[in-house]
């Protein structure tokens, strides 16, 4: 298919399908975050990114056969491969022997959740998940980086005027948005707090916190979200976050226990597990959600300046 | 019984076809398009093997007893979000391919930087 | 009944992938992405109730405030004048 | 209550049958947006009416009724803009005369 946008298009249902998949398969956490991320968040960027780069994709020019080939090949080879892989579903294979049993027993005890996913996330891989923290953060910085505009003073005023030309259409929709907006904000606290007890957490609310701001951005226009929220507070906010997460290890080092081990937080370790976990959850979604609009603010304002340059010269 | 398999080979079709869309296409965005659906495929191994039969959502209720294996999960649910930042930069990147080449299909950039040398 | 439901949704779903892939404008796409989300919201809750857990509504609720605002930005960055130019470009 | 409730869920998948069908079937989009926006909303209430009817506890039918509402709302919003954007775009719905292409 040579038209970019519906393969865009196709993606993104791939996404919503995949994420059925994952409820049929009980992994509700990871539908959970398949249904924020992959749906919107990952759909919009494609689509502002060929607005920028243009829609349709040149026909190939040299024969695909070695590529087809080379796949082939490698596709029979992996299928091979899983010829001594267990059977689906089956209760005796490898990966459920070793660590899993101790998660699913002991968790409660020792962490006190019964969302078993969190615990495992946030308590006993915290380490893991303070990488992934800084990896997201180091995405947001190089997005920044690459993509970042300078503002021009003359610009706002432009760009106000043709949100107006253009938003007089959306006016129902704006309306509906009013209404929607603030309830989304309130499920992402919910599902931030409430990761705890059912699927959910820092990384899913941070995300669907994004989302609401996206749409704000979208309906009432690039200039009046960048009057909203600060571009340079929000910048401060993503390392707050990785700092939050940071600094609770840091805190056990200086009781003296290891890092990241919670049970230097309380005088209970159970009590001290639910800070912990509290704590280092909202520094995974202070900085999925700034660096998520960061992301996202950079990416539109590029295309903005790029259409007022058109504008200008033509 | 060999097709008791199949999940696993519905992964490699999966991760097949996005490799496919990597190595034979020029266009970029493409390309990223193909490694998310690598990507996926990826995240669909690990939920695939984390299910037991009869087992449910790993999260603690009153009277069951065969729980999903949570591991997996843990590592995919950080995966998504990790890859989409990625994705991110990679649309990034191409972005600005596009405003220094003024193309992002692989062979008219490729053109361009023989030129130049 | 429910997996009757279930059955159902799933037929839909495989109707509108096909429009999806057939549809001549990319309205129809966007239209059958709409409704793709609409049904995902449905089949997440009915399976909820067939494997007899159904706690996880959340995720219904996600799906149906995502699918809006993918609908909403799909609309957006299609309507902006990019497209058109470029298409004026081409005739 | 057993019933009642597939009664619900009955009239509910045969109306997203009807509705998928019609995507697939009508000639032109807006046809196609008439069959997918009028089934989306009373299918939609009448499955999750069929799940309430079900549901064990109460706060699994608060988070329906959220369910159902917000598909209440959103869903005629989305064919709104999606309609609205399509007429604004001078996408042209077939008429009759325009029939004899098939």
């Amino acid at each position: 298919m040579k038209d970019l946008f519906a393969v865009i298009m196709l993606a993104g249902i791939y996404s919503l399908l995949s994420a059925s998949f994952f409820v049929a398969m009980d992994a509700v956490d990871v539908a959970f975050t398949e249904a924020s991320v992959g749906a919107g968040i990952s759909t919009l960027l494609m689509l502002v990114a060929i607005t920028m780069t243009g829609r349709s994709e040149d026909p190939v020019r040299h024969k695909p056969i070695l590529a087809l080939v080379v796949v082939v090949i490698t596709g029979s080879l992996l299928i091979y491969g899983t010829l001594d892989m267990p059977y689906f579903g089956s209760v005796d294979a490898p990966v459920h022997q070793h660590v899993a049993p101790q998660y699913i027993n002991d968790s409660m005890q020792k962490v006190g959740m019964p969302n078993i996913v969190t615990s495992v996330l946030a308590s006993y891989r915290g380490f893991d998940t303070f990488g992934e923290v800084v990896v997201i953060f180091t995405a947001g910085i190089g997005v920044l980086a690459l993509l970042s505009v300078a503002r021009r003073p003359g610009d706002i005023a432009e760009i106000d005027s043709l949100n107006k030309t253009m938003h007089e259409e959306f006016l129902i929709l704006r309306i509906v948005a009013k209404m929607l907006i603030p309830f989304i904000l309130l499920f992402a606290l919910y599902v931030q707090f409430h990761g705890d007890f059912g699927p959910g957490g820092g990384f899913q609310a941070g995300v669907i916190f994004a989302a609401a701001i996206i749409l704000y951005t979208m309906l009432f226009g690039m200039s009046t979200a960048r009057r909203v929220i600060n571009q340079s507070v929000i910048q401060l906010f993503a390392a707050i976050g990785v700092l939050v997460y940071g600094s609770v290890g840091v805190i056990s080092l200086l009781e003296g226990k290891h890092f990241l081990d919670y049970s230097a937080l309380s005088a209970d370790p159970v009590a001290g597990q639910h800070i912990g976990i509290l704590l280092i959850e909202l520094g995974v979604g202070i900085t999925v959600a700034s660096v998520m609009i960061i992301i996202f603010f950079n990416f539109a304002g590029r295309e903005n300046s790029q259409q007022s340059q058109e504008n200008n010269e033509s | 019984m060999i097709l008791g398999l199949y999940n696993y080979w519905i992964v490699v079709v999966l991760m097949m076809i996005g490799f496919y869309i990597v190595i034979a296409h020029g266009n970029l965005i493409k390309k990223i398009i193909g490694l998310t659906i690598f990507q996926t495929s990826v995240f669909i191994f690990y939920i695939s093997m984390a299910k037991v039969e009869g087992g449910t959502a790993p999260i603690l209720a009153e009277g069951i007893t065969q729980y999903s294996n949570p591991l997996p999960h843990v590592l995919i649910l950080t995966a998504i979000v990790v890859g989409i930042a990625t994705t991110a930069l990679g649309l990034a990147l191409a972005v600005r391919i596009k405003e220094a080449y003024g193309s992002i299909e692989e062979e008219e950039i490729q053109e361009k930087d023989n030129l130049d040398c | 009944m429910l997996i009757a439901a279930t059955i159902a949704i799933l037929v839909v779903m495989i109707m509108s992938i096909l429009r999806a892939v057939l549809g001549p404008t990319f309205y129809d796409r966007i239209l059958a992405v709409n409704m793709i989300g609409t049904k995902t919201v449905l089949l997440i809750s009915l399976l909820g109730f067939v494997m007899g857990r159904p706690e996880f509504l959340d995720i219904a609720i996600v799906y149906a405030l995502i699918n809006f605002i993918s609908v909403i930005g799909v609309l957006h960055y299609s309507d902006s004048s990019v497209f058109k130019r470029s298409n004026e470009h081409k005739k | 209550m057993d019933i009642t409730s597939a009664l619900f869920l009955l009239i509910g998948s045969f109306l997203c049958l009807s509705g998928g069908v019609g995507i697939l079937r009508f000639p032109d989009f807006y046809t196609r947006m008439h069959a997918a926006g009028v089934t989306d909303t009373l299918a939609t209430a009448m499955i999750l009416i069929g799940l309430m009817l079900q549901s064990p506890d109460a706060l699994v039918v608060i988070k329906l009724i959220i369910i159902l509402l917000m598909t209440l709302f959103i869903s005629p919003t989305a064919s709104h803009a999606l309609a609205s954007a399509a007429i604004h775009n001078n996408l042209k719905p077939v008429l009759e005369n325009k029939k004899d292409n098939e």
